[in-house]
């Protein structure tokens, strides 16, 4: 056994117990943003184990063009937050082999499109090395994800790549929705023995929240209780659907609102729980509906829950056209209007 | 005939074996020093009148982009990649080039496409966020403006291939002798496809003329950290094609080495590698800062090889601009400016319905389904506004999806992501 | 308006009335394997259509690593049928090129892992283009892709890739489950004016079958009727759902069986009535179920059919792990006893 | 001290901007000729005892390939790409390596993983269809072999880069000075992960040899339709690294190249692009037929240039190898295979429970329930076979997704898919 190997096997290095990521002294539940809460991730994770290393287009001294890795190459130097070459396979690749010889590599896809590159990388190496090697070798690796519309991003700047990722056996895909997860997932996702995907919604960056605890890869979190039907959604929709919820109020409903988390594992438990306790449920996700991850959980919370169901699981996501221009994206993005018109049609008059 | 057998370059000295090179390096490496022509003999010899009109260019190029810049400040536009200081590499790459010829241009481009007789509105359209592609390809021959990096290099083998396989099946037809021109960044030739496009082209022997303007960044990542290369140029003998190194601050020589690059490919001796050596006056985008990543004495070095300045004190030196012309140049510019700045008044907002328009030649079940879901909302939305027309005050729940992408553009740049 | 667009513009060349690929004399039902229907349909429309194109890896000499391309180069010469250099991503964007002036490139993916290399062209270029011009510019691409498993192959040979294709807006996803189709299907992928994904079973590559028509893409086809419940599958698997459904018959099961043949666009108005007769449903793909194709169907036959369902609609699918090793693949793909399993579980009982 | 600081090249002779070349070309061109050594005075005057130990190497490595080989025919194999004729590279490729250094091999390259130290059973798990990778990638220091092209040599490089990194933060760890040795065909070297993967190795200075094993032909794809390049090496210098040229059927001179490659990389002078011409004798698998796109004669001239027949014709010239000793190796060759078949008799089925075992670190709930069910599945396959196994006439519903892939081994293998 090599010292590399030691190294894979050994436990990964969780969170401490102190304040997440605040100078002492400082409240804990001192508000951020999204950004600020990921950059925060990524600097007590790089304090807290010297294997960890970012690598990207631009984390160095620019520090990514969110500012997520702000910062971090003047504290921790060139070598722990690397300016690479512009080639995502090369970026995803070269994050492999280190994570073969026991780093922990965060590689930083700049935007959701300009992952797709990588993707024989991710999908045959990434997703499967563990699995080749009869669990012989691990590829800790997080990779950062901007994803999603909202921002007035030009053609290729705004896709929804996470259908990909999470149809892929052997990647954990998770987003957050709230800063306080962004935190805690990223540190996970960091932690993490397997590959991580995470899926970072960027219209979300900066909004801000406090800062609490870390996250649990696999579990979802119901935002809000409800009697009358149950949204599920993730990441760049939560704030959307939380809306919808309230204006629902106006019209007689009492929505219950889950954020999902995590895509992969998927949290049955709660979910499957949360629509039983209502017996309707809506999915919400900007993605292109068709072949979308709403179609999945919509298809197994189905199989679970059908005898509570008193209407089928609907769905309000983005057309399945290429995504709009900024001028036009309003119109396919799930929207408060079109949530509350999804759930006039949950068949109340039975 | 076919193009295929005609491949295999007539200059090859063997096959594969023991037999070492199968032609000879040596005239496909660059110069030591990238060819110039200001300031040398040739600049005094050469055609004034072409000096000339390259420099008004410049002047209406450099006018251009300071007016998008401009847009930008207003919210009219949504981003603007300014290649202010590129701007000879820009005008060149359209003059060279023949009404039937094609290009290819990255995000950086939009001067090459209005350079090459786009209206201005239109090569914005992408930019102004209004629609991906705002003129019709095949009226300018230019390809949509490409922002995965390299991608349209490739893209521009395939058309420059098809050209001469179409030719070769019609040797009257019209469409002989297309050239294709790509350009890339020097952060664009890390890519994987700059390196499929550059073999296969070398291989398919295609007409194409790669151009990289090497700006010296990809954002905020400069080029020593891009590559370790002697130059970008030398890239060109792993593919077997020639390679060039020229200043791309210096317009003459940018014209001389393009025209002849792409008189080469012309003449079916295949592709041609030219590293334009230049410099981004300008941030990244509007977006960026980069003060961040560069200093500003290195800016203010590089102003002093403003291709505008070294182009006009060389005319004015020899005589050749007076501060009649220079007068009249820069009214023409203004012209100009006031001109993008009408198109943009007049520029009519886009139709939701052209969303499920050209998704296919034909629109799915699915998405005449979702096509009528919109309508039905818009028609409700247009509605609901006449009833409220006199009251500003109501909650629109339609709209509050867009109120996350308006606000973007209205709040400081820095770190908003430099959406290209 | 150049040469080019208006060649762009042009309809394309349709499949003319004679016997189809058939030498004059031979009976029309003869019957052939499905590379052959393949090679067949390949060499008709190379023949019946001067902007056809052939490219990709030993697609020329070789005549393809299956075959598919036998002779084609011998009988067209190299500028019609060219083996490229080994770069897929090359291969894709090469072939966007050509057809941006006017030809109708088909591409041939050697195998399904080895497409991923071409997703950036593929999901950034291919499936947008004709959106991303306003409708000026098509690009009237064929992409072949062998997939699927139960060939033996080693790891990277046998993945299951329609999932991201369909998902993906502006391609249509195709795949033949018999020669007819094979045939028919491939013919009407070159003369569409949108980019079509044919995805190419290779399990079935050696069964043989009549050559008759031209299939449309868009529509699916009912291969058995039934009224027990229904069998919804495609590609791959339709075999060993007709064998399933024969199995059944000895335990009292009437199963219909319906051949999906178009992913996208997807044939509601087939599914959903095959589905409503029966009340009952099954999907099955071979691919990984979590995220699948599968999951989509589900979902929107549920969103269609809710009231006519007596169960929900159940899915045999492969397991959500990397393509097994040969020796192991037989546990991981559909088999006629999970199929009956899960007809056993649609609860016949209420 | 930094890694990454450290990898500008102390040999730039400048930054980006207009004075030329950053640093001189020339040494990093190949030279005009492979480098040769059988048949040199070199040959005569080099170490008798490592021509002996080279060339047993061969003998068992061409015993080892004609045993796969065989294997494929008896069905015991689902299928073997073999190195037959490229032995030379092979065994070098091992023999080079200092323990801490790793391998990353491509799918041909089951011999180098052997040489390496890796059982025979294990090193052919792959190619058997029992599992993905049959040994332990920390044990031997062997990536798994790779399959999706050039995907590995990136791996190469971040494992290289990796090992700089840590040894730079612990300058007393063991793992300092690791090299990595890439495998890639001709073929792979016109995927954009080869061109990343040289990038990031220059750029980064990372201790990697780039081995391609130049054999003429990517399947049936000739090298003259792969790149129009005067030769393979010649790419280096576009990423400013040394490319050289060797004559990969002389054992000697692959031994001296790959020497003198992994040293300089061992010495932090950055990575080394090393194309070897050779040539692969056989078919590109068991499944390919090669009469369709080479002659006889092609193969007939090559085994003229036997890496194995050129090394004993010199060793016998020179007295170095007598008969005993002849007899000697082939009776170890012919252990080696009876070891080989023992193996193979001895090895047990896969078990159908590992399918879940290592997707994740933790089967998540959704695996947890699909193991389940085929556990139940298996557990009910037993009974049932318990029952009937005096009866093979009954029809088992479970094993029939099997028969297609069984059935496949069995069939005429012509246009079977190449299955790698
Ligand atoms: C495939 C891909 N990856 C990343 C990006 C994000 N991006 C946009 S511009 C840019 C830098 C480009 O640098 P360079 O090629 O030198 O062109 P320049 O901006 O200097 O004109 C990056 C990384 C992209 N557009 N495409
Ligand atoms: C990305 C990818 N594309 C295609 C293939 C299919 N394939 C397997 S081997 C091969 C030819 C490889 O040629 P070369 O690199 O010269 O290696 P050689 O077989 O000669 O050792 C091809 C096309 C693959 N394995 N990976
Ligand atoms: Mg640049
Ligand atoms: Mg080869």
């Amino acid at each position: 056994m090599s010292g590399a190997a030691a190294v894979t096997s050994e436990p990964a290095g969780t969170p401490a117990g102190r304040p997440v990521g605040l100078p002492a002294g400082e409240p804990a539940a001192t508000s951020m943003t999204m950004v600020k809460a990921l950059n925060l991730a990524l600097r007590d994770s790089l304090r807290d184990d010297p294997t960890v290393h970012i690598l990207g287009e631009d984390v160095g001294a620019l520090g990514g063009v969110f500012r997520v890795t702000d910062g971090l190459a003047a504290e921790f130097g060139p070598d722990r937050c690397l300016d690479t070459p512009l080639a995502e396979a090369g970026i995803l690749g070269t994050a492999i082999g280190m994570a073969m010889y026991g780093l922990r590599p965060v590689v930083e896809m700049q935007f959701d499109a300009f992952a797709y590159p990588a993707f024989e990388q991710l999908f045959s190496h990434v997703a499967k090395m563990r699995n080749r090697t009869g669990g012989r070798m691990a590829l800790p690796i997080t990779i950062r994800v901007p994803y999603g519309g909202g921002v007035g991003g030009v053609e290729h700047h705004s896709d929804s790549s996470e259908a990909y990722y999470a149809h892929t056996p052997g990647l954990h895909v998770v987003t957050p929705a709230t800063v306080a997860d962004s935190y805690g997932l990223l540190r996970a996702a960091i932690a993490s023995d397997d590959p991580v995907v995470l899926c970072e919604p960027k219209r979300l960056y900066w909004t801000t929240g406090p800062l609490e605890e870390t996250a649990p890869i696999g579990r979802a979190v119901v935002r809000r209780t409800g009697t009358s039907a149950t949204l599920l959604t993730y990441g760049p929709s939560l704030p959307i659907c939380l809306e919808a919820a309230r204006a629902a109020e106006e019209e007689g409903f009492d929505l219950a609102v889950v954020d999902l988390r995590s895509l992969v594992p998927f949290d049955d438990e709660t979910v499957s729980a949360a629509v039983r306790a209502t017996g309707r449920a809506i999915v919400v996700h900007e993605a292109s509906g068709f072949g979308g991850i709403g179609a999945e959980i919509a298809a197994r919370v189905t199989e679970r829950c059908f005898h509570q169901l008193a209407a089928p699981v609907l769905r309000v996501t983005g057309y399945d056209i290429p995504y709009p221009p900024p001028m036009l994206e309003k119109h396919h993005l799930p929207s408060v209007d079109r949530i509350l018109d999804a759930v006039a049609r949950l068949q109340w008059e039975q | 005939m076919t193009i295929v057998h005609d491949s295999v370059p007539t200059d090859l000295v063997g096959s594969v074996g023991l037999r070492g090179p199968r032609r000879d390096p040596a005239p496909l490496l660059p110069d030591a020093e990238p060819l110039r022509v200001l300031g040398t003999r040739a600049a005094v010899t050469g055609d004034p009148d072409l000096a000339l009109d390259l420099y008004s260019r410049l002047v209406l190029g450099r006018r251009f982009n300071r007016q998008a810049t401009t847009l930008t400040r207003q919210g009219r536009l949504a981003v603007y990649p300014a290649s202010t200081g590129q701007e000879a590499c820009q005008v060149t790459a359209a003059m060279v080039l023949a009404d039937q010829d094609w290009l290819f241009p990255s995000y950086r481009d939009t001067l090459a496409v209005v350079a090459r007789g786009v209206a201005p509105i239109d090569a914005l359209t992408l930019m102004r966020g209004h629609s991906h592609c705002g003129y019709d390809p095949y009226e300018h021959r230019i390809a949509p403006l490409a922002t995965p990096l390299a991608t349209q290099a490739v893209h521009a083998v395939g058309l420059a291939h098809a050209a001469r396989l179409r030719a070769a099946a019609d040797p009257r037809a019209s469409a002989a002798n297309v050239v294709a021109l790509a350009l890339v960044g020097d952060g664009g030739t890390s890519e994987g496809d700059f390196h499929e496009a550059l073999n296969f082209a070398a291989v398919l022997r295609a007409p194409v003329v790669f151009l990289v303007q090497n700006n010296g960044y990809a954002i905020s990542v400069p080029l020593a950290k891009q590559t370790a290369a002697p130059t970008l140029a030398h890239k060109a003998v792993g593919y077997g094609m020639p390679g060039r190194l020229v200043d791309g601050n210096d317009a003459l020589a940018m014209h001389q080495v393009l025209t002849e690059s792409v008189a080469h490919a012309r003449a079916g001796r295949g592709p041609v590698l030219v590293e334009a050596i230049t410099y981004r006056l300008e941030a990244h985008t509007n977006a960026d800062d980069a003060t961040r990543y560069r200093s500003a004495a290195e800016v203010d070095d590089w102003r002093t090889r403003d291709p505008l300045t070294r182009l006009e004190a060389h005319l004015r030196a020899h005589g050749q601009l007076t501060d009649a012309t220079a007068e009249r140049l820069a009214a023409q510019a203004e012209e100009l400016a006031a001109e993008i700045r009408a198109q943009f008044e007049a520029a009519p907002e886009p139709d939701p319905r052209s969303l499920f328009a050209h998704v296919y030649a034909t629109p799915t079940s699915q998405l005449r389904e979702q096509a009528a879901d919109l309508d039905a909302r818009l028609a409700l939305d247009a509605e609901f506004a006449a009833d409220n027309s006199h009251n500003f005050d109501h909650t629109d729940h339609a709209d509050h999806a867009a109120e996350g992408a308006g606000g973007q553009l209205d709040r400081d740049h820095d770190g908003r992501g430099d959406l290209r």
